[in-house]
């Protein structure tokens, strides 16, 4: 039988006291992040060919990519629904030209719906 | 002849006497009684689900339990997206198990089309699975110590838990539905550094891990809150099809890591981890040794990671069949069936999450428990209602009429008559006291 | 794969219409074609009496056209899982609840009733879930035809396009 | 006249008790906080609760007894600050005494918790009715030892009045050691008798939300907490009078050692707060009746056979 005591973790208790705390304040320190987190998108229209893989691979429809330009002269522009957008970055991966990335970016809070929709 | 009759109808009448007499002491135990809602909304819930817990003084008789509140309806919007969109949708069944769907999800696809992914990526999928057990559990630990009241022990499983989550957030790019499977293997490699950190990692949290498992086994207010509460015993847990930490609590040896290795558990060695209390204790126990077997996977597996690709490449469409896979979820057994019909989109997808199959056994374990110990029981099991989607319903066996406050204050009327006090002259405002 | 095709053995010997309809799928898996009540009853009995079938995992119900299909995962101490199907037409779908042997089927079974419309007899009383109080009657959200873009939330109706108005497909 | 108003109701009456107990209850979230490795409240996070509170809306439950329901917090504010009155603060006197106000604060203290009873009782609702049953359960598991371990000391020093016990363990310090059993029973059931954790099962969070209340919201509930925070304080601070009496015959001085003494018993009582797990409400009468009433029986009786050799 083991020995069974009341209030076992009190030396645990005061070791901790005197320990710096394991959260943050909000309010005045900064989130850290690690480095491969998964952000905001990131899109270069240099290679884009509109090939759509991303749009229809996305799980949240949260992607748009439209030609606004000519089929000759392409002038690709990506809508991002950040509202919708869950951040797996399927996109990113099914991109054959590589033209999207995500950054680190996660503050992306907005009190207005409409500033959600964001101009990649 | 007539004085036959008379001791005849003297003897029926006593008879009808005692009749009526047990028959109101029946009543009077099935009138005695508190109904009170816990739920949808409670602070000992994290998510919505509904008791209706008939109390007989501070001891459950009976408990109405409905599940269904986070019903999303997965099951049909998986047949109208392809398989790489369903990947994310299964993911999300459930936030903290996420990863073991997804790889359920991702075997059944691969059976389907005859894939084998690269060692690596089982590897990685190991070590992801392993991470989420960990994390899984010390948030169990940490829920578990709240609903005791246990508040200290609380936070310090959620503050390790943390760590979890940082490495995790490493290795996968989130703390939660992390996305690190593929159809065809897995999405991120994981280099030296994430390597270095989850072993580090590892260590730190093997001493507090020993720390807590010691705690738990010596802690003298913890184990009169634990031990003894929610019995299940071996038999019931046959019975109830009870799967996971539950039913290895009672001694029942489930493990789908070793039963059916799948991913790369075949080459880990694993170690079963059973217990004999079948209560609450059993379970918290199970749990955090699991934890520690947990650790020396993760550390057997960082080891001896095989070099090599991370992932082959996957059809759009997936060849006609259907096939059953099966995952140890940190609840117990997950099992996904998957049809499909040749396109880009299955026919049939069903996932049976363990928490559906461990609220059965939870009738057996509310009844005859105080309230108090009610959020500890309904948390032993760690139900994650995202999962079960579902709700069952226990019935008493003597059938409870719900009792209203008139129907209660009439029962205190006639309760004190019998004893010579009539207070029902004291006014008292109608109202329902059960809603 | 011994164990398995022993079990598939077993089974074709003791019921001679499952000749054929029994297939070992890969290790620890095993899959019987469509049953219809009667027979399906007989194997199932015969499993968990005779073959230490101990363990009900679960019940899949899928639409197979024409026809309601359950899939009941039974498996045993070796891990071995059964997949044993049975069928009732979508015109009378009635089936007998299996929790009299399985008490761990209540849910899973309750949940085709709800989803799938089939008429389990002998369950337990009980509410009817996963679906909401209010769902309108007939609608089965899991059977093919059943579309959830017709369905309108507010109204808890569900309202099919006309036959020839091709206005509401997709 | 105006001397004794002003004590009464400004220092170190009323208004020190209530600004004090927030205080203490900065104190105890802080260090609670911090024992469970977190960052804790900031230091007017009490006084901006009560503000907070007090601009609330006020829900009356249509169904519960409203006179009632709005009397018992000030009852119960009004009932711990009365009962402040009798204990030393500034100097070694309270600002009020007379033969026998031990037993006046004893009964004064008793209030509180059956206003807590009754403001449960008659909010009706399901939650509070559980949680006024189970304080009035564990009042009678606390009582008892607490009063005995009170009493105690005030045998040997042969009066019934604190402001006269602290005089006569001023003049005897030695027999402060023999009431240390009792300074046990006290901390403990003390703890039990401002229902902190590990004795809060009167309102669990996890069972019954938050008992007795439940219902209670706005104006309200802030008098509640507010004399659940004056509650800290009185307790703190009739322990700190009856068995640590330490005095110097500065009055300035004396209020320091006051302020510290408190703030030692509050650090006990936050950690045993944080050390433990909450019992259920039967273990919690089994504790009482089984471990710390016999233990403040025999004070009692050891006191009693000091007292008589004191006689002798």
């Amino acid at each position: 039988m083991i020995k069974q005591r009341i209030g076992k973790i009190i030396n645990e208790a005061v070791k901790n006291f005197f320990r710096k705390p394991a959260t943050i304040s909000l309010a005045k320190d900064k989130i850290q992040i690690v480095k491969n987190y998964r952000g905001k998108l990131v899109y270069d229209p240099a290679n884009c060919t509109g090939c759509g893989m991303c749009v229809r691979n996305c799980p949240a429809a949260a992607i748009t990519i439209v030609n606004e330009g000519t089929k000759e002269e392409r002038k690709m522009k990506a809508t991002l629904n950040v509202g919708h957008c869950i951040f797996c970055c399927q996109c990113v991966d099914s991109c054959p030209k590589k033209c999207l990335s995500y950054s680190q970016n996660i503050d992306l809070a907005s009190f207005n719906k409409e500033e959600l929709k964001m101009q990649l | 002849m007539e004085k036959v009759d008379e001791n005849k109808e003297r003897a029926e009448n006593k008879e009808n006497e005692e009749n009526k007499e047990s028959k109101q002491n029946r009543e009077t135990s099935e009138r005695n009684r508190i109904v009170i809602p816990i739920g949808p909304q409670h602070p000992s819930l994290k998510e919505p689900s509904s008791f209706i817990i008939t109390l007989e003084g501070e001891k459950v008789v009976d408990a109405v339990i409905g599940v269904g509140y986070v019903h999303r309806g997965i099951e049909k919007a998986c047949e109208s997206r392809t398989y790489i969109q369903n990947l994310y949708l299964i993911e999300r069944v459930c936030g903290i198990c996420s990863h073991t769907h997804s790889t359920a999800f991702c075997q059944g696809i691969e059976e389907l089309a005859g894939i084998t992914i690269p060692r690596r990526a089982a590897y990685i999928r190991v070590i992801v699975a392993e991470l989420e057990r960990l994390h899984s559990h010390l948030l169990w630990l940490g829920v578990a110590a709240h609903e005791i009241g246990f508040d200290t022990l609380f936070m310090y499983s959620w503050r390790d838990r943390e760590k979890v989550l940082d490495v995790l957030a490493e290795i996968c790019g989130n703390r939660v539905n992390y996305g690190i499977n593929t159809i065809g293997g897995v999405r991120r490699d994981i280099d030296s550094e994430m390597m270095q950190d989850t072993l580090k990692m590892a260590d730190y949290l093997e001493g507090q891990l020993k720390y807590y498992l010691d705690l738990v086994m010596t802690d003298k207010v913890l184990s009169a809150r634990l031990v003894g509460i929610g019995k299940l015993s071996r038999e019931d847990a046959l019975k109830f099809g009870v799967v996971g930490p539950v039913a290895r609590a009672a001694g029942i040896m489930d493990d789908i890591r070793i039963i059916e290795p799948y991913a790369a558990y075949d080459e880990i060695p694993v170690n079963p981890v059973t217990d004999t209390h079948a209560d609450v204790f059993g379970r918290t126990v199970v749990r955090i040794k699991e934890m520690l077997e947990s650790l020396e996977i993760i550390r057997y597996s960082v080891k001896n990671i095989p070099d090599g690709d991370i992932a082959v490449k996957a059809p759009r469409r997936i060849p006609a069949g259907e096939v059953i896979s099966r995952t140890e979820a940190p609840r117990g057994e997950n099992i996904h069936y998957i049809r499909s019909n040749g396109t880009d989109m299955p026919d049939r997808v069903r996932i049976r999450a363990p928490s559906q199959a461990n609220w059965q056994g939870m009738r057996h374990m509310l009844q005859g428990q105080y309230l108090a110990d009610i959020p500890i029981t309904i948390a032993a099991i760690d139900p994650c209602y995202s999962c079960t989607d579902r709700a069952i319903v226990v019935n008493s066996e003597s059938g409870t009429e719900i009792m209203d406050w008139q129907g209660l204050r009439q029962y205190s009327i006639e309760w004190y008559k019998k004893r010579g006090i009539d207070v029902s002259l004291v006014k008292m405002p109608e109202r329902k006291f059960y809603a | 794969m011994q164990a398995e095709q022993e079990i598939v053995d077993r089974l074709c010997e003791e019921f001679p219409f499952l000749k054929g309809r029994v297939h070992v799928q890969r290790q620890k898996r095993i899959f019987t074609g469509h049953l219809v009540k009667e027979e399906f009853e007989q194997v199932i009995r015969y499993l968990h009496n005779n073959m230490g079938f101990y363990k009900a995992n679960h019940v899949v119900g899928t639409d197979e056209g024409e026809n309601l299909g359950f899939i009941y995962l039974l498996s045993n101490k070796e891990g071995i899982m059964l997949a044993l199907k049975e069928i009732a037409p979508k015109s009378d779908p009635k089936i007998n609840s299996m929790t009299c042997i399985y008490p761990s089927l209540e849910r899973h079974e309750r949940e085709l009733v709800d989803l799938f419309g089939a008429e389990v007899q002998g369950l337990p009383e009980g509410p009817s879930y996963p679906l909401p109080d209010g769902w309108p009657k007939g609608n089965y959200p899991l059977r093919k035809e059943w579309k959830p873009e017709y369905f309108d939330k507010n109204t808890m109706t569900y309202n099919p396009p006309d036959a020839g108005n091709d206005k509401g497909k997709r | 006249m105006v001397l004794k108003l002003v004590k009464i109701l400004i220092f170190p009456g009323f208004s020190f008790l209530a600004i004090y107990g927030m205080f203490l209850e900065y104190l105890d979230r802080k260090i609670y906080a911090r024992i469970q490795n977190r960052m804790g409240p900031p230091w007017y996070q009490p006084l901006a609760d009560f503000l907070k509170l007090l601009g609330k809306e006020i829900i009356i439950p249509a169904d519960s007894n409203k006179k009632m329901f709005k009397i018992l917090p000030i009852v119960s504010l009004a009932a711990v600050a009365s009962a402040f009155v009798y204990i030393p603060v500034f100097g070694n006197t309270s600002s009020a005494f007379f033969e026998g106000d031990l037993i006046i604060v004893l009964y004064l203290m008793t209030i509180t918790t059956i206003c807590m009873f009754l403001a449960g009782w008659y909010s009706r609702g399901v939650y509070a009715t559980i949680g006024s049953v189970r304080t009035l359960t564990q009042m009678f598991a606390y009582e008892v030892p607490l009063f005995m371990a009170l009493l105690a000391p005030a045998l040997i020093a042969k009066t019934w009045s604190i402001t006269g016990m602290t005089a006569f363990y001023e003049e005897h310090p030695r027999y402060i050691l023999i009431n240390i059993p009792a300074l046990f029973v006290a901390l403990i059931s003390g703890q039990g008798k401002l229902e902190r954790a590990p004795f809060d099962s009167p309102e669990a969070e996890t069972e019954i939300v938050s008992g007795v209340f439940v219902e209670y919201s706005g104006r309200l509930l802030a008098f509640f907490k507010l004399s659940v925070d004056c509650e800290l304080v009185l307790v703190a601070s009739l322990i700190s009078a009856i068995f640590l009496p330490i005095m110097t015959d500065i009055a300035v001085l004396d209020f320091v050692i006051y302020l510290l003494k408190t703030i030692g018993i509050l650090i006990i009582f936050s950690l045993m707060r944080s050390i433990m797990a909450r019992f259920r409400i039967d273990q919690v009468v089994k504790i009482c009746w089984r471990y710390l009433t016999p233990i403040a029986t025999v004070q009692i009786i050891i006191n009693l056979l000091i007292r008589g050799l004191l006689t002798l």
